[in-house]
């Protein structure tokens, strides 16, 4: 415990500091079993930061926004546009009104869908994904293919869980009019290139969506370096409350799309039989909006950035390398996708003759929090020729200590089913 | 030790004695659990009265799911169609003996909501066979 | 003072235990100026038990739902689903499964618009609304009429706030698919008879859509009582959280429709390049659901049941007469919508030579919080002939004291422009 | 006395200077407020130069939004188009001195977004125009 908190320091986390943010380590999973909770990329906990300023929100603020010019609505509408403008500064957008609000990264992909894809896509157009994607980036576009026929291509995924690149480009020769990727997959771990797809999706001519659920918090992402058309994340895996993601998009693009759900706020003008869409951001938010939750984002992406991102980045590959190194020594555990210089913290396994589930429900009794399952990404699996994995996952709160409770914790369900 | 964990659901897992797929058989049904992609397969041979005189699972999951399967279908041989229509929720709870949360749940029920919707004749094994 | 409080007693509201029970309440405006707070339409204060909810969901039980096998997945699931057990009962469905989880009333009316919509209705097949819909109710039909060519008729409003029930049973003869209307109008206050609209609906053949982000909050709902095929309804306007709503469906109808937003949770499988959705209620749930959220609303509907939704319907019933009686003796207030027998707790007004937007700002200044603006129903403030009204709307929590504040406020107003 | 209600402010909404519509004109451009529906038309002439001669508005709305509008329209008769072009949020407030809410915001910079979407030949009274 004492080498691990002196790494932390170096790395510039004081980890029991930041752990004491977060009133959920206070609780113990069962009597004298305390909390460790290796299940980030799943949702992360929330700071009291976070907790305390939805809670204000209720108890002084509340109120309905836009529309109300009492002193509640004009403090709900500043609360509910500053975090916005807190949210594009977060991720270097040039413009607060280029932030959609949404539910997730889920609804953001099938906003694009919806309205870009039903305004841009017909029969015949292709659109690129990858074998790695998370179904919220999968079905979206099955969807469509049912109902435009386009056609979907996939950038292969390598044995070491990396993007076949040259594969890409030979897909891009045949003039896609959109690929759609996740900057970071939710389970090999495997950081894209984003910036070298988007350029050269670019140069064929194609739009692009980045799905950035893993990235946006867990690395410093700017979207005008890496010149996307479209991203997409979700506050509650940042630290931030479940009920609101985003959708990032160029003016342009945003401006030329036509709107998405009809009613409240995204109009300008409504007639009996016609409406005048709204400008932007508002064109694409309608009805009563995710207004404490929008308080709580501007909240997490404060911490986020009190912590400093860069900070959160190394501590995480440090607790990643960690995690590896352990693991892979323990005998029948197979881990997935690349070593750890080309991954964020992340680590699926299988541990053989035992099913994830209950390698999970059997670290469950020690407090260990892992996923188990496909992890909304199915395809990925059966391409690796397993339904379902273990997946630990690490944020900034966790330490080298709770590794060593995992892999402790594998022995024992070795031991169960040996 | 934990109750998850009796020995019965461990040996069950580990040695399942129903484990396979009949061929011919009279019914058969399979389906997934969509939060994990648990798969279970059940084949049945049944006689003119609807009796069921032999049956099988195959699939993969883990030891609840795997060995509520193998309890449940050795259970059922011998019963009639019309008496599989109504097993329930607790006829599984009952046989693995112990207390499981709305996740697990799905594991252990699994296999039941296979097998009635094989019998009923339905296109997929939905929830609300269980409830 | 004194003779409100016992009024109150006989209605059954101990109104000073039930303001005790929202913390806003405690808070001033400014320095000395208590809040009195008149839109409850726009979104209503929430009480300390549903704030608790949440605040204890995100300290000890916070995590992603369904596909996890830990304590804390378990438990959150647990909570996620009993919610939505006890708001299926609130509005007496017979099954948990018809309860959708959306983000608000809007989402749940775009969700039948796109998924039941896109899959039954043709060029020319006839959907009937009413001239006193909510944007959300309009907006989402005429992306429809744009898109496919679907026609448009509206029940006509009578001068006195009522739908025309002759002009509807007109229009009925000519076999529309579908009629959705407001179960209560967010601007007359008009309690439209939505049991015999929808009975003369299915009459015809047509499916009912019933916008009750208005009534469910304010009196008993049963959805099986009014055979409403659909009904869509905001939690933040019941004492709830924002960023979740609910879509009810008939379990027939909501089978046979296609999904509609893609993604994780929605899919039973999912391949490279096709799906199978999920069923009932997860097909239309994609991604990481509002879960606190969620949470929140089940304890809202238990606030609301423990208090009684007879009691505040009676309580809020004896408000509006009250305040119609006080409003209608000030020089140069109109007030619209029907009498207090045919209105719920909602009252909106002109005041001569006024703007609402002044009537609204000056009334801020005593602490007294109503809403002005077309409050999303242009086409039927058009319909009077006026671009905007001031609306003081009423919830279990307000006082007739507050309305004698009110009416105050509007002869200073008064005097100001005088 | 409220700041927001300011005398000036009360009596440019009861007695506009500048209220009508300039016919013939060399531009008119009108757009509403979709927050509360306030609706303000601005009508300008021009000289050869560039020099606005004339300008009314016409239009509903709050005292914000009606005394602003007439502010305004009285304050860029000899301005240059060019010069119109470059009037920001400030400006307005500076006139009105008043402080503004989000909301009320929208109220007061209703005629200047319309105002340069006009000038600028643009479709619609965006919010970047006066950000
Ligand atoms: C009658 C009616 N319908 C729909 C809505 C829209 O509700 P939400 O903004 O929560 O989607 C409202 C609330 O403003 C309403 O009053
Ligand atoms: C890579 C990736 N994409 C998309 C999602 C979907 O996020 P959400 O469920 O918040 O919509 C996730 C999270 O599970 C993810 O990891």
């Amino acid at each position: 415990m004492c080498t691990c908190l002196l790494i932390d320091i170096l790395t510039m986390l004081n980890i029991n500091e930041i752990r004491n943010d977060f009133p959920i380590f206070q609780r113990e999973v069962k009597p004298g079993v305390p909390l460790v909770y290796l299940d980030s990329t799943a949702t992360s906990q929330k700071p009291l930061a976070v907790i305390e300023a939805m809670n204000d929100f209720y108890r002084r603020s509340n109120a309905n926004i836009h529309r109300g010019v009492h002193t509640l609505a004009e403090e709900a509408t500043e609360l509910y546009e500053q975090s916005r403008v807190r949210i594009a500064r977060f991720i270097n957008a040039s413009a607060a009104h280029q932030i959609i609000y949404t539910r997730n990264t889920t609804e953001s992909i099938n906003l694009v869908a919806y309205s870009w894809g039903r305004a841009h896509l017909k029969a015949g157009d292709l659109v690129i994904l990858t074998e790695m994607e998370h179904h919220s980036n999968l079905v979206p576009w099955h969807i469509l293919q049912a109902e435009r026929g386009i056609e979907l291509e996939f950038i292969p995924v390598t044995d070491d869980g990396l993007l076949d690149l040259e594969a890409y480009k030979t897909l891009l020769a045949r003039s896609p009019k959109l690929v759609s990727f996740a900057h970071m997959s939710n389970v090999l771990g495997t950081i894209n290139p984003a910036a070298e797809i988007i350029r050269l999706a670019h140069a064929a001519g194609a739009v692009t969506v980045v799905d950035a659920a893993q990235s946006v918090p867990h690395f410093k992402v700017d979207v005008q370096a890496l010149e996307a058309d479209f991203l997409a994340f979700s506050a509650h895996k940042m630290c931030g409350p479940t009920g609101i993601g985003v959708l990032y998009g160029k003016t342009a693009l945003l401006e030329s799309m036509p709107p998405f759900l009809g009613g409240g706020d995204m109009i300008k003008e409504v007639k009996l039989r016609s409406f005048r869409p709204n400008s932007l951001p508002y064109k694409f938010e309608a009805g009563t909006p995710a207004i404490a939750e929008a308080v709580g984002f501007g909240a997490a992406v404060d911490y986020l950035t009190s912590v400093g991102m860069d900070a959160i980045a190394a501590h995480e590959h440090e607790i990643t390398e960690y995690a590896l190194e352990r693991l892979e020594e323990v005998p029948g555990v197979r881990v997935f996708g690349p070593s750890a210089q080309h991954k964020g913290g992340v680590t699926a396994f299988t541990l053989d003759g035992v099913h994830p589930h209950d390698v999970a429900q059997i670290l469950d009794r020690d407090g260990v929090a892992v996923r188990a399952g496909h992890h909304c990404a199915q395809p990925l699996h059966e391409k690796f020729g397993i339904p379902a994995s273990s997946r630990a996952s690490f944020y900034l709160y966790n330490t080298k200590a709770e590794i060593d409770l995992l892999v402790n914790g594998i022995y024992k369900v070795k031991e169960m089913f040996g | 030790m934990d109750d998850l964990y009796r020995e019965v659901i461990i040996e069950h897992y580990k040695n399942p004695g129903y484990r396979g797929r009949l061929d011919p058989y009279d019914i058969r049904f399979a389906d997934n659990n969509p939060l994990c992609g648990d798969h279970i397969e059940i084949t049945l041979r049944t006689d003119e009265s609807g009796t069921i005189t032999d049956a099988r699972f195959d699939g993969h999951g883990c030891a609840i799911s795997q060995a509520s399967a193998d309890l449940l279908v050795e259970s059922i041989i011998g019963k009639s169609i019309e008496e599989v229509k109504h097993l329930n929720k607790e006829y599984i709870l009952d046989m693995l003996g112990i207390d499981l949360g709305p996740v697990r749940l799905k594991c252990a029920l699994l296999s039941l909501k296979v097998l009635k919707a094989g019998v009923y004749g339905l296109g997929e094994a939905s929830d609300s066979l269980v409830e």
